[in-house]
């Protein structure tokens, strides 16, 4: 970074600053707003599910496609949910072509985290024969413009096309990509994850790009539809104090009962 | 013997998506899509949907990869894992490296690089869904996302492919037709001067089906120009002739 | 189902390794142990035995890295592929550089960047063998070598996970309870100022359980940050502090 | 590219045009005419069939391996042609090691597009149990001097090899490498390549390195015996016109006849 | 390289040569001195064996893992060694993350060859059904702290990991990593390696980095326990006269006898 | 065990291509043969045919990577996928690249690289038929390739292995004894002054077969090199003294 990018980014921080001191956030929202949210399933149809979602500006697009494989040794009677993110140079100046950064990986693996463990699958339900053949499950997120908050919009899309996804047939363990059938996957719960930025002393719902850019630390929950927990991934060089996390938590409880209101469950 | 092949594509003059032998897919073009883009395009052509964003001119890094007369133009197509029927392993692969040099080449005949020495522009391509024919839309889709980024061109490029399917000459191959049928030949053109920008073919003709192949695939790309100029008529009405 | 998950781990408030439910495992730790770092340090902590080295601050090249406001921090952190008990292939897989990302920013928080610009300060951790929390074993000998290494730090970081197992919440989960339990919190902290600059949970936990595994990990983590200190004690005496 | 180099790429620009326009080419052929072709077959004795071919100073090593492997899903009855070619830094001081560049990629892609559509082998003939066990055909060219025109070169190159190809030994599935048997390979086509630079308004047959350092564009044909067309491929940000393109063709179907005269077929 | 450095590396090396050309050595040592050698084994459990070497300052750590395998179709009834080493970034500020460069493969080969080439194991008793099961045996080798000679560090450890590994106990073909057993691998032969640099005329055993840094040859031996030689590796582009490789093969048979009495064999 | 192992390969004295123990394959060498290359040469030794190309001394980029005292001398040895009996894969593997690094070690010991500071030197070695003792064979290829360039050495750097089949010692192993021998020793030397710059050796050789292995690797060496002036002589004749 050069000086003057140094210097730039200093009066864009403090400028953020000015308006959050004013209880109010750059593009008027209050701290513990959303973005407007757009949800838009069955947009792939070569997909056997897919999503669209629109957080503000922020929009990326899943889609699932179903395979057979082989259980892992120490699963034999239950499939795989394996979930990938990529962060497209379309969707930001900032991108770069090439294998996954950090950032990337970490967007991949904490989406992952929060319907794994958040069980939005039921495994056992995937098993054709057990020890043999399973139905292997990919949900792939593109990034496709990145106005902050990715991690929210990613774990909503994969939600949205998980719920929109259709067994494609089967023929003499043939998939028939062609012919999809009306039955659903086996989905358990609904996993949604919830992320604040903490710029300073102040702790914001859904950051922007720029809030993003100037946060000091930056925590994501994984919030399942009982008010359970499933995931949490703080990030950034910055803290919280165990009382904001506690607010949080309960604050996030609430929120992701919001983000599900736009699945129609 | 290839598993799956239709019995016949061509029943009664028509194809197995209702199409006339000389008819074009449905195409809806639209530009100004993506909000952190410099110019963005979406196209829908049949089964096609494909999204092109455009970054630059901007500064390149690093700088000695960089020309003193000129604009480089980069170009990556790649196509989204579920965009076909089998999963499509993430990642560049050889056909996405042969398709980006190829579309970019054809865009560069048309990009005044000249205007932006020491810069970089970046045209990136995602086919979202894929039914046949990806490189011209991804051609028309990346011309269009270069004039929304405002960037001087002396025309628009424009694509269609022709083929060959049970013995006859079709215009824009769905992807049944472009896996079974015995030829493909894509051409990009330049519609102001009509110089050929893009031309591959792989499959069989001969000297006649080519040169009927040809022609038609042209007579497509001026049609498909018709919707490039409307599309950026849409949104920027009369002034784009001007800021072209 | 899980082949090879024990029917219960806990009996009659007993872990399988025979710890209470709110105990720590037994924690070794030595620094200043490899000749050629200008910081190292050995951890046991339970079964994890974690080797750490900080080389720096440095020069950083490629220059255009650096920055001239501060140190770039660089952290690795990697498995032995004898650590575990089905050897682990050799390089870099994704779970370990998102521990390395992780790690890094919660070591950012407290090392004085800003003392050493233009330079990088790159801390290697290896596992050379791994029984549970190796992340928070990790920060915890992390921390030590930039001590050893006399980088000047607000505070240590101090670390230690809480998790649920068979339906309790229980302090720092060894090897068996992190893969068939219910949930896992690793958590480092600030002890001077009580500061949270790492958390991550993967599993199931209600608002009370979760309130209270937080609690408790802190606990631990302070626990721990007394051993950190006696470590450095042993080889510094009194004029660590000083020092730091 | 510094500025001196850009200078000294239009002064040779200019010098190859002024011979052009004097209805020369730098090395005194003319427009269409190619360079001296020699087709050496037989020269690696490991490979099941080998052929060095060297156009003017062009010079291309291509080898035949067989080996046994599975039947792709959708083809149970058919073996599969692998054709690879690698700019070898030998060639050029302009390669450099390490993984292929797009134009490598480029040149093995045009060359595997001629044999394969062009339908060289008779895929059905490699298969041994169908769906289960086929010949693998792998052609790999080596470039060993480069000096324009590898297109025509490793095409010409593999046919040749392909040609010169004997099945080892096969023994209860396993492959005697060691001996040769009399049997050649089920060639069903003699597709050739022929490919033509323009630099600004003139067409020269088989480019030179001087030449194809400042073209245009590029368009190279894969030709069959019987006359029909099974490859196009245009390079290069310049254009061509259609008639110049239907002219081409016709005269490449006469250059490709030329070019089979060195097969003895 | 900078100016700088040259002139500091020719420094060193002026100095190193002064000290030698009064017949010591800048640590004190003779020509003909190993070190101060410990040996540990047993240090990792999770292992199957291990062993931490240190020749002075130089620390490496072996760690062996067995697992079931396929065997080689050329070598249906013998299991496989696989040797590794790794020269992490822990171990010096020299030594870069990243996949591994020359010098790193050439160590791991050489290691590697004194092994399998001194046979170190009776491959053949790690068979477990002929041409279908065999145990793989994997000796990964960390450089933890490098001061000089990892060759002969390295191997030391590899073969005393090997020494103190137990197999684990199988279980209808599944290995049950958390239960030893008390059978020790099928120890063949003890190979080791001894390694000499040398600098201008002189020829010292068992380098340190300083030595290493200036060294103009290097070369090492793989020695039986019979005498005789299972490996030699030169590097460094300097040379030996044919009667030094003599004296020092000699001389490398007593040190390979005193390296081994480390290992109570 | 090794499937393929043939029962004898010493019979009477001759080894199973006819050879005497002490004796040569045939060899054949030729300089110059790549017209783009500053140096090249080919050589057919046995079954081994292999062709090198000299690039250099050239500008060397990045520039940071050049040294201001010397030449840097690059090599890269490598293996055509069809010159073994099962194909090889394509691209680098761990046994060329330490093959690289011994061979450019070799020739480094006789290029008078301090002559051409700033610059780098490329060796590339490209074996198209393999048949056992190649980098005995690339080394000599190498060097005539370096003369051929015009390069300044102190002398040509000659080789030649030796081994033990059948319990014999022999020279120049081919390829069935190379597999199923007990033992293989490349030497090269620099023949003007006996110095041995290249040694390597795996299998199992006693005090006194080393001994009696290593003498007639010299003697091989020796009279490889005799054909490689030869070779130079052929194509520059008195001149080529002078030039060196």
């Amino acid at each position: 970074m050069r000086p003057r990018d140094e210097i730039l980014a200093n009066i864009k921080r403090n400028f953020i600053l000015e308006v959050l001191r004013s209880n109010k956030r750059i593009d008027g929202r209050g701290f513990n707003d959303y973005r407007k949210i757009e949800v838009k399933t069955g947009v792939i149809k070569k997909a056997e599910g897919s999503a669209l979602v629109r957080i503000g500006n922020t929009e990326v697009l899943a889609g699932v496609k179903l395979s057979i494989g082989t259980p892992y040794p120490d699963t034999p009677n239950e499939g795989a949910l394996i979930v990938n993110t990529e962060l497209v140079p379309l969707a930001s100046a900032m991108f770069e072509p090439g294998p996954p950064d950090e950032n990337s990986i970490e967007l991949a693996r904490v989406v992952d985290r929060a319907l794994r463990e958040g069980e939005v699958l039921d495994l056992e339900k995937l098993c054709i024969v057990e020890g043999e053949k399973v139905w292997l499950v990919y949900v792939d997120i593109y990034s496709l413009n990145y106005d902050g908050n990715l991690f929210d919009a990613c774990c909503l899309a994969a939600l949205a096309a998980l719920l929109d996804a259709r067994f494609p047939k089967l023929e003499d363990d043939r998939v028939i990509y062609e012919e999809k059938t009306s039955v659903r996957l086996p989905i358990k719960n609904y996993p949604l994850e919830v992320t604040y930025a903490k710029i300073d002393e102040y702790i914001v719902l859904d950051p922007c790009y720029e809030e993003e850019e100037v946060m000091d630390a930056r925590i994501t929950f994984g919030i399942k539809q009982d008010g359970s927990i499933c995931a949490i991934q703080k990030g950034g060089r910055g803290s919280f104090k165990r009382e904001e996390i506690l607010k949080l938590y309960d604050n996030a409880v609430e929120k992701a009962k919001y983000l599900r209101s736009f699945l129609n469950i | 013997m290839k598993l799956g092949k239709p019995e016949r594509m061509i029943i009664n003059g028509r194809r197995l998506d209702g199409r006339g032998l000389y008819e074009l897919r449905p195409i809806k073009m639209k530009v100004g899509v993506l909000k952190n883009a410099d110019g963005s395009s979406y196209l829908e052509w049949g089964g096609n949907k494909i999204l092109c964003a455009v970054h630059g001119p901007r500064e390149l890094h690093p700088k000695h990869l960089a020309r003193p007369d000129k604009a480089i133009l980069r170009c990556i197509y790649s196509m989204a894992t579920f965009s076909v029927k089998e999963r499509k392993k993430p990642g560049p692969d050889r056909r996405s490296i042969e398709l980006s040099k190829v579309i970019r080449e054809a865009l560069e005949n048309v990009v005044f690089l000249h205007l932006f020495p020491q810069t970089v522009i970046d045209v990136y391509i995602k086919v979202l869904q894929s039914d046949g024919g990806t490189r011209c839309a991804s051609i028309v889709a990346a011309s269009l996302a270069l004039a929304d980024a405002g960037i001087p061109m002396k025309d628009l490029v424009a694509a269609c492919a022709a083929g060959k399917v049970d013995g006859q000459i079709v215009l824009d191959l769905f992807e049944i037709e472009d896996n079974y049928g015995e030829a493909d030949l894509p051409v990009a053109i330049v519609p102001k001067t009509g110089e050929i920008v893009l031309l591959q073919m792989d499959g069989n003709m001969t000297r006649e089906e080519f040169e009927k192949a040809l022609e038609l695939a042209i007579s497509g790309a001026l049609k498909v120009y018709e919707l490039q100029k409307k599309a950026l008529y849409e949104k920027y009405g009369a002034s784009y002739e001007t800021k072209r």
